[in-house]
């Protein structure tokens, strides 16, 4: 065991750390889920590609720096302790390029990877569908074929897309084999969203921002080429994308701990006039949490480098983290006490935090998984 | 020994039922968030004309003459419809010391406030009880603060320099503010009540891997729990009614408990109620999201769980 | 509304009170689920008895004051806050008379409600077996035919019997219809344990205390006499009963309020030095959740005194009391520290509470027939 | 930056698991919950000659000369087999302090207590470290007092007389304490997933509804809990040795962190064990309950959650 980073590392951080101190704005962007803020942070995102830590660990031919996963992962870290604007270009970075990495061809990641990394190019996924929400195998949207023209049309609706009305391009499933019952005969396509046929409606959130998205195919065509992975091949390379997505978290072992502390701020503004004297262990016990985050990521993170593969642990993670930061942010209002009820930086994180146990596999069925593929209890 | 409302107080709150129900569907509360007040307009004034507004108005006011224990099960009605008006804050606590015709009626609103809470509705308001004292809106200054709630509106009320109608003396302040904890209480309890059985339906039709959601043991259970919680907060909001109403020395620390459960209750059933909706609750298109923020807001208003706990502790350490 | 007594239950409730504080054992008796403490209790039940205090509600024919429902809740009232000695004729008095009053035939009442009632005859319950704890349908235990002798005998086992070393009857289900599946072809036996044939064998529970038992039953004959509610109508006959074992809460309205306060004594000994400065408010809350438990009681006593019978509601109050007699231990064990090691009245009643969540219908099953039949979810 | 253990610290575990597998099963403990001193005669010695009890003692004592670090997932082995002898008090905290050849071989016994806790083992060990000073048991008086674990048993001590064979200076004091307090949070680990794998083979197994009661959505999820309690408090407690072996002067709020953690853990795993194994697992002739009161003995020894909790606010707020 050694908890301490080489001089080679110590020097990478210290160089993230001058640039993001020079460079992260000082004054917050609008949220990235309405359609201004969103620009505005394509503006940052540019800024980032430009001096290459848009995507530190992928090759240099993409905008890399080829990072080690250690690199990584201390950037991640600078990352979140300068506060540093929030990723609204993640869902292609963190969920598809991983995919297009290990499924798609020379050319696909030629054509693509180089424009997400600059955020010209913005990435929405379509995984999910008025009746397939929890249950994915349960797609009904369709792919026909078009010997013709070399292609498919693409019919049917996604929704729930995060950011779908600003991004240019969608990743998702679409039923190649009418026949084929639940998760068979899915294909993986990627999809300009200009292509005729499809029309995108924004739509709120919970917090009131336009961060979600109707996504409506009418027999938009789509080549061959935009195909990753194989005909009826989607869900096994969508599967690879899920647990990206359910990993996302590795993204920064210390996510939370930045909330942390930021929470012991606020206690130490308001906690002597709160009325819980509990709340001052909420807020220790809440530090304790991302401490116990920020080290099974270490963890984690030793093992991948040493040769595994992460599994189904990736489920622990997820209801850990999620509930982590509702539990944070319950803790920030109840600090609050009646100015709850004002909207602010807490009360929108609240409310954010709560998608947490929803989104990307609720947390009953990430519990479901841990019982049956971490424990291995009956599955009936 | 009977723990139960009569049948007279049952009837009036089924009327109230049957108002709102018709008066302030949720198409009135959503219309609220965008409006200029942020008021439902007709189902004020309904209220108004069926008596509701004054049922503890003196008589020779025009009102009523009755007390907390006949318009705790009325705010309960004005919870479960999120009825975008000052229920509580006139009927319960304002109106009854305004004692007038206009107040009885609601041709004249009266808003009001305790402790450190931002005032509900005080601009679209006639009247605010404030810090202690009555007085004119126009004669305030309202500052407007953004609230997570879109129509309950907040404001920061400064009365100094505004004439006083009249001033409480220290048992109507007290008064009054456990009347508004005791109203949010009810109304939370009408709330949750709300999101229960919208869930309950949901949950029902709603159908994931071949089934109906609802026949998973743990939205099951998510369920039970939110009824449960229901079912253990409600009579201490009744209880604390008749303490009230029956000028009980401990009636206080009745509201105190009465909040705190209800105020927990209500946050609990809220939680599992967007989790069992999935992202179709967490869309703002969907209603869920406007019964949540009520909840939430009236859950901190009047003092939260925990202010209400420790008023409940230092009765009884 | 009216939360006052009548001068006639206020000069109930006094009287009561009186022969309590000149009766009640200043000295706390030993565990009624030790032998010797069974002993020690049914000398103290034999008092209650002859002052005519043991079953107040019942007919006086039967030892009792023909007392009404209102009546019986103060006796309850004032028995808890007396702190009198824990009765262990309660499966008798509570599950089973309720059934016999309603299912038996007047020579079964006349047989056995007087003995049960002065604790000369005591009984404990038949319902689990090894392999039908939760899933009480699953009874395997069998009475078979024999005409010749006018009777059924008895083959199989029981098992987790509260006291069942100490009892002198038991009352439990049998399958008579070997070709009926689960709930069907059940039949209700009133089963002495002296039988030849039946043996008994106690075991200890979490707590160390004997108060376990297997009941053995090897070919042990029982006359016709000693079915209760006609053969084969076992089930509905039981659910009657197991009805009023949920519904045993009712029995005093006043229950937690006792321990909630001898909680707040044990804060006002202990919290200054307590390392959880949250503890002060668990207390309170623990005050809060014994009154909504109390106030449940009375709008359920309500109901009934109006005509209305309890129905599945009653697992809603099983769930809520048995979990917060679980809270109310724990926040006492937090309030001892480091002493909550050693063994004490406190940490006892701590692993006595453990039990409540189990049995009686495990709280799992009680939140599905809260789901099912309370909220109308669906089944499967 | 490489947060895992080495093949020697795994294999030296592995060993000890194997040993006390062996030496340590059910039965041993069950029967120094009746026998006379509350310990298990063989498996000491069978530890004591495989060099586990010195493994902090310095080599030129006869120990292993090794850290905490390489102590930790001894002691979590210990908890795992509800090993009932004062392991952690000796191997951590009372040998390397008396440094010598019978204490690194276990041949005398040494135990060790902090804070206000009791002393465990007090009537059987050869050694004891109380109140700052080290003492020949014989010359303390020694009180026993009736714990709920029979196995692990406790003593008021009283040192006032005795001889002190040496007196801690206030950093070995600390040191001892946190040492303690670290052994602990690794056994509550141990007894945790021991208790974790036992219900899960249970509920795997027994059926009721004609299906393995596993398949419950509801056992599932409490299932689920207790591995996400584990997966989130294991890293806390092996983060909390390195600190210590590297004396980090944030080693103490590291132990807190993982003492507070850990204690919970346990504490929840055992009432999801509990709940999971029903009328089965609350009968004292059932395993679980062995390891389920040392797991609430060890939550609450060495300051319970609590107290860590309220150290890292202190250092953090």
């Amino acid at each position: 065991m050694d908890l301490t980073w080489s001089p080679a590392e110590e020097a990478f951080r210290v160089e993230v750390r001058a640039w993001l101190e020079a460079n992260v704005p000082a004054e917050p962007l609008p949220s990235g889920d309405t359609r201004e803020g969103f620009a505005r942070h394509l503006e940052w995102e540019r800024r980032l590609f430009d001096a290459r830590w848009s995507v530190v660990s992928w090759p240099e031919a993409y905008g890399g720096r080829e990072a080690s996963l250690w690199e990584w992962l201390i950037f991640e870290e600078e990352y979140y302790r300068a506060g540093a604007p929030q990723r609204v270009t993640q869902n292609g970075i963190f969920l598809l390029a991983p995919t297009l990495f290990e499924f798609g061809t020379p050319a696909q990641q030629d054509r693509f990877l180089r424009p997400m990394a600059s955020g010209e190019e913005t990435w929405c996924q379509g995984w999910s569908e008025p009746d397939a929400g929890s249950d994915l195998a349960g797609i009904s949207s369709r792919a026909v074929r078009d010997d013709e023209a070399g292609g498919w049309r693409l019919r049917g609706q996604k929704t729930w897309t995060t950011r779908g009305a600003f991004c240019t391009h969608l990743f998702g499933l679409f039923r190649t084999d009418p026949e084929a019952q639940r998760h068979r005969g899915l294909t993986y396509f990627l999809v300009p969203l200009d292509t005729p046929g499809v029309t995108v409606r924004g739509f709120g959130r919970l917090d009131g921002d336009e961060g979600f998205a109707e996504v409506f195919f009418d027999d938009a065509f789509v080549p061959d080429e935009m195909v990753l992975g194989g005909v009826g091949e989607g869900w096994s390379v969508a599967m690879a994308t899920t647990g990206s997505e359910r990993g996302l978290t590795l993204r920064s072992p210390g996510r939370f701990l930045a909330t942390a502390e930021r929470l012991a701020a606020l206690y130490a503004e308001r906690g002597a006039g709160a009325s819980d004297p509990g709340l001052r262990h909420a807020v220790a016990q809440a530090r304790i949490d991302a401490e116990a985050y920020a080290l099974q990521t270490l963890s984690t993170v030793t093992r991948i480098a040493e040769g595994e593969r992460p599994g189904a642990e990736s489920s622990l993670t997820k209801v850990f983290w999620s509930e982590l930061d509702v539990r944070l942010h319950d803790t920030a209002r109840r600090l609050l006490g009646p100015d709850s009820a004002l909207d602010g930086p807490w009360t929108k994180g609240w409310q954010f935090a709560l998608s947490g146990p929803i989104y990307a596999g609720t947390n009953e069925i990430q519990r479901n998984v841990i019982a049956e593929r971490v424990l291995g209890l009956p599955r009936k | 020994m009977r723990f139960a409302f009569t049948d007279d107080q049952l009837a009036f709150r089924d009327a109230v039922r049957d108002l709102l129900t018709r008066e302030c569907p949720p198409g009135v509360v959503r219309a609220a968030w965008s409006n200029a007040d942020g008021r439902s307009g007709g189902a004020w004034k309904a209220l108004g004309e069926m008596g509701a507004l004054g049922v503890m108005v003196a008589e020779e006011h025009g009102g009523l003459g009755l007390t907390e224990l006949d318009a705790v099960l009325l705010a309960e009605e004005a919870g479960r419809a999120a009825l975008p008006d000052p229920f509580v804050e006139h009927t319960l606590a304002g109106a009854p010391l305004v004692a007038t015709e206009e107040a009885a009626s609601g041709a004249v609103t009266v808003t009001a406030a305790s402790g450190r809470d931002l005032v509900p509705w005080a601009d679209s308001a006639d009247v605010l009880v404030v810090g202690g004292v009555v007085v004119e809106r126009g004669t305030a200054a309202v500052d407007p603060r953004p609230a997570v709630d879109g129509a309950r509106r907040l404001a920061a009320v400064e009365v100094a320099g505004a004439p006083p109608l009249r001033t409480l003396d220290p048992t109507e302040r007290d008064l009054t503010a456990d009347r508004l904890a005791l109203g949010y209480a009810a109304q939370l309890v009408g709330l949750a009540a709300r999101m229960l059985d919208t869930t309950v339906a949901y949950v029902s039709e709603r159908r994931q891997f071949g089934v109906p959601i609802g026949s998973f043991q743990a939205l099951k259970h998510h369920l039970a729990d939110s009824r449960i919680a229901l079912e253990f907060a409600a009579p201490l909001v009744y209880r604390a009614a008749y303490s009230l109403a029956h000028r009980d020395p401990d009636a206080p620390v009745h509201v105190s408990m009465a909040k705190a459960q209800a105020s927990d209750a209500a946050e609990l059933v809220a939680r599992h109620a967007l989790q069992c909706h999935g992202a179709i609750g967490y869309s703002d298109e969907h209603d869920l999201h406007m019964w949540m923020k009520r909840a939430w807001a009236l859950a901190a208003a009047g003092g939260d769980a925990s202010w209400h706990r420790e008023r409940v502790a230092r009765a009884i350490l």
